[in-house]
């Protein structure tokens, strides 16, 4: 583990810290009804995220699902206008206009969660064929999940992606649900990165609970698109810890299969007990970030909570230019 | 009467219907685990079986294309698209394929399948979750189209689709879903094709359907509490809308207001406009009103959303300005 | 002054555009190699290469779906459609994707996109492939959507579609792609937004679009025969519609007719029609008028692709008899 | 060769060569202008409509492209009806109100040609499905071309026939071209077969232009589906003689290279060569058939031609039942 720094070692627990706390935190003001809309919860999966945004620079894009806030956070959105848009405020990314559905930040690359499930891959994809066409060393990422990976838009990227050489990585986060579905019922395949043979596309399956695994994997992705050979294939496997959304009964599984996985393959629990055996990070180095993320929290949530809603005028702004 | 709720009576038309006819089944995302999102197929997959009520993958191209492949091959298949906001997933099916099929094969085939289609605007839903795009399909030849407001329609007008042999789309209003309303016991069918005058009046003609009718109701009440007495319409089916109710109110009331939470711009609300102004209008005393959503996407935001939402108060009170018009 | 075909004049547009502005490019399905179905891509690809101008695989989501994503990124793609016909293939990213991303991201992003639709009928191409169905685009905000009737519109306003920060339909006929017209040397731009009063009259105000205008032309010349003068207002965009000209020219003629090929029910003449009801009502002297396709697909053997199709002798009758009204 | 009876030769010979006459009259009357609308002709593909059909029977479906004719005469439509259609009279099999792009016969299960590219696959699944509703030993199958492969369509209908174990048919006609562009410019894989890999589905490629080896090829596919094991792919390689459409210029390739291709592999050459070789058919008997098939072909032509347009009042019906 010594190729890793400390740097980017504190980074990944930032990082996973943050999400896991913002999510916690979302759900718990969601309960008390001070969130509109719909959350989907990105607890357990945040290794994903973390890993493969922490290669990115904000002019990487990346295109991401209704589960985004987890991606937002690990591009490098910041937190205030993130937790606002979330609470409908103002002051959020999207000017209360998006909500947690559409959380975006264009300003670090982040191009949008996504309500329609599938709807990210061709925005990645046009992301991609702009970045070859400016000749930009850069990358767009599309995030996706089991579910959507049946989508016929999954299909067009894909081949798109393949015959044009994007500079295009598909990461799949295959949770093993798409909401009340196994996947296995509505998805043919067990491996889904196999697909990526039917475009002549490069793949890789890696650990989505172990954020060095995820690191590891997309970093060859990402050499190998920058070479311009194309796109790559990630396929992360995980599980979703949480309800599809808040609120939802969970009547399709069971508690204990949940906290089993839980228990066992909490990604940051796993990072914790390795950076602590290793002796890679101490534990007051752990308290230490994770005092920041508390304060960051807070922070987000004074400033959401102390915003403004908007005007009801500001629903006829930002439809044209 | 008994009561019972939207969802329910949604639930009952498709059991009763199921048992009546083997060849009825559903298909959708989340339907028979979860049994909807907002419960309207709640206990099907126990009484039919996964055979009957099917979960599927989320590919609303192979929902609607299988549904009329389906259709053609003999079945009465029943298409759920989750939110209408999904409908472009599916659309070349839609109009395309299921609107054209019978006519452009010169009536070899029919094409029995409704789509369930749950609309409007629910809890900050925003953007992508909350349409209402039943215009569109006004203007596709091939199709039915009915939108119920109330859970008596909901029962008799799913029943009637189901057993049309015509491809039907249902558009069902998510904040509806939850109401309660007298339903009749027992078999019934609530025609496609008729509009429902459900108050009668002798001063203005308010035409809606669907969610659109809570504010018809109120804006009724608001105008009586001014005396003017306004005649209700329910529209219940767009396609074919019911032209002579409609005639029949205008030319009595002389006046005409359409109310519709869809956006106003290029709405369900232009064609009735549009159809009176071609065949009434010297009937009426006044401009033609129409009430419907501004033009832009729906918002996040609760206070943007019920900016963006139907005012039966306002309405009312552009309606008396057009009084002393 | 010189004539070309408007498919000549899309061309100069598209290369004028491309020369100015490195960051257009064109993709479509058979447009490098084959020049475009109607010729309308012709030589493109000789001068500007197979980078910009761009054969795409059979996957018109991903056409639409990559412009929007490249629009983003700070390019501005020119999306061809190959048929109108085939947005429904794409319609999700056209009105969840392409027409919302500003909005519902507060404004962060522009989408700088022209989406190409060939549409109407064309030599019995049939169900699929004649559709003209720009009328669910004027229910969907956040799009601009035009429609030019001659080669020189179609060239001033395709360069104001490339060079408009928002996402523009441009629906360019099939017919009319041989038609020769003036057309201005050099760099013009027609304004998107803006109707053309193309003769004036006192008698009636026909409007339309697109094809729709030859019968507009026809049809006022019959009149004229008759003695009576019809002003032609030609639309040349539907979003936003030129609600101003429309109006003058309605409460100056006191009569409307509308005219296009799509289909009636549902079509952009209801918004028309129920726009003026609604504004200008008080002005008419007599009933509006549309004249549109009939409720039925398109159909393939030439006498029914005759029936179906505008007839401009039945109309000026039609609006002959509105005339002894 | 000895397996083959006569009368199953036969019946290729016939199918084939029927398509071949009729394509080739279809041909010349749209170049005289008798015939209204877009064809896409058959010409160079029939042993793979031949193969496939000949082992079906009418309570199979078959969902088909723009691109239709032969399979649509190898289902077993009359001909006279088909021709009338393709004339727009209202004998015609869909009245008049289809044409060569729509182009049916329900009577023979054969649910449609198709505008839409890729607009079949969902319309046989949904055919597949009501067979299994209805357990019937029956099967569905659907045509379509390279190009069609890249249709999002295709992924959704590949991935629910196989969670679904549907009886259905992939039939790809890999002909090398869509419209103006070669495959592999925007396909994104030489074998589209392989793209089964993604939905762990059985795939075989076959010889589009040898009958028998298609016929075999299916047969093996029609076998394992009717066993209840779920759906099957077949790619027939083959090559598309024609312009895409009559009066396509061609400009995207040379005279030559078609010339040749049609020279060394014409299935009917393949077909005739073969037989004679083997003694299997002599040349009297194959006289016959096509004596048969010219007679066939002049009916049609005639009832076509003397057919009636339909009314104009005929626009209105046909819509709603
Ligand atoms: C086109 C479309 N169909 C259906 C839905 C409803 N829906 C939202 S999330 C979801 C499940 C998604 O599953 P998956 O892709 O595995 O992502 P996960 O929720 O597991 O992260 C569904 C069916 C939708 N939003 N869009
Ligand atoms: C959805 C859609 N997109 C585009 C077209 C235009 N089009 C018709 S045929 C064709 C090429 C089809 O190629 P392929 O699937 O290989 O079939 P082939 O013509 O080679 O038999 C195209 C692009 C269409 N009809 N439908
Ligand atoms: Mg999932
Ligand atoms: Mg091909």
């Amino acid at each position: 583990m010594l190729k890793y720094s400390k740097d980017l070692l504190k980074t990944f627990y930032y990082k996973m810290y943050k999400i896991r706390r913002f999510e916690e935190t979302v759900e718990k003001y969601f309960l008390d009804g001070e969130i509109p809309g719909f959350i989907h919860l990105y607890i357990g999966e945040e290794a994903i995220a973390t890993g493969v945004c922490t290669l990115l620079d904000k002019n990487d894009y990346i295109a991401s699902t209704h589960r985004g806030h987890g991606h937002t956070i690990a591009k490098g959105a910041d937190l205030n206008r993130v937790m606002a848009e979330i609470f409908g405020k103002k002051t959020g990314s999207c000017k209360g206009k998006g909500g947690s559905m559409h959380i975006a930040d264009f300003s670090v690359g982040m191009l949008g969660a996504n309500g329609v499930v599938g709807g990210g891959y061709n925005l990645a994809a046009g992301a991609a064929l702009a970045i070859k066409k400016q000749k930009r060393n850069n990358v767009s990422v599309v995030f996706f999940g089991d579910g959507a990976s049946n989508r016929g838009t999954f299909h067009e990227a894909m081949n798109l992606a393949s015959v044009w050489k994007l500079p295009l990585i598909f990461v799949c986060e295959n949770n093993q649900w798409a909401s009340t579905t196994p996947y296995r019922t509505s998805t043919s395949v067990e491996d889904i990165s196999l697909r990526a043979i039917g475009y002549n596309m490069e793949r890789k399956i890696v650990d989505g609970n172990d954020v060095f695994d995820v690191y590891e994997g997309f970093k060859e992705a990402l050499n190998y698109v920058k070479s311009g050979k194309g796109p790559y294939f990630i396929e992360a496997k995980t599980y979703r810890i949480k309800g599809h959304f808040v609120g939802d009964p969970e009547l399709y599984r069971t508690k204990e299969e949940v906290q089993k996985v839980f228990r066992e393959n909490d990604p940051i629990k796993r990072f914790e007990e390795k950076v602590l055996g290793e002796n890679l990070l101490d534990e007051v180095e752990l308290k230490e970030i994770k005092d920041r993320v508390e304060i960051e929290i807070e922070e987000a949530l004074k400033f959401a909570f102390e915003s403004e809603y908007p005007e009801p005028h500001e629903l006829y702004e930002d439809l044209y230019v | 009467m008994r009561k019972i709720t939207f969802a329910q009576a949604t639930l009952e038309a498709t059991a009763e219907e199921m048992r009546r006819d083997s060849r009825v089944f559903v298909l959708g995302e989340d339907i028979a685990r979860q049994g909807g999102i907002f419960g309207q197929f709640k206990g099907l997959a126990q009484e039919f079986g996964h055979d009957r009520i099917m979960d599927t993958p989320i590919s609303e191209t192979a929902i609607i294309g299988a549904s009329v492949g389906a259709a053609m091959a003999g079945m009465r298949p029943v298409a759920d698209m989750h939110f209408a906001d999904f409908m472009g997933v599916a659309m070349d099916e839609l109009f395309n394929q299921m609107a054209k099929i019978r006519y452009m094969f010169g009536g070899q085939t029919t094409v029995p399948m409704v789509v369930r289609a749950p609309d409007g605007l629910a809890s900050s839903a925003a953007a992508q979750h909350s349409q209402s795009i039943e215009a569109w399909f006004m203007n596709i030849p091939g199709i039915k189209v009915v939108a119920p407001s109330n859970p008596a329609d909901a029962k008799g007008l799913l029943k009637s689709a189901i057993r049309d042999d015509n491809p039907v789309i249902y558009f069902e209003n998510k904040i509806l879903y939850k109401e309660s309303g007298e339903v009749p016991e027992g078999e019934y069918l609530t025609p496609i094709g008729k509009a429902k005058v459900v108050k009668e009046g002798k001063d203005i003609t308010i035409i809606s359907y669907s969610i659109g009718m809570k504010d018809a109701y109120i804006v009724a009440e608001i105008l009586e509490d001014k005396g003017i007495e306004a005649e209700i319409v329910d529209l219940r089916t767009l396609v074919p809308y019911d032209k002579e109710t409609i005639l029949e109110s205008v030319k009595k009331t002389n006046r005409l207001a359409i109310i519709h939470e869809a956006v106003k711009q290029g709405g369900a609300g232009a064609e009735i406009a549009a159809f009176v102004a071609e065949n009434a209008i010297e009937y009426l005393d006044a401009p033609i009103m129409r009430f419907g959503a501004p033009f832009v996407p729906v918002p996040f935001s609760p206070p943007l959303e019920k900016a963006y939402r139907l005012n039966s108060k306002k309405i009312a009170k552009d309606i008396l300005v057009n009084f002393n018009y």
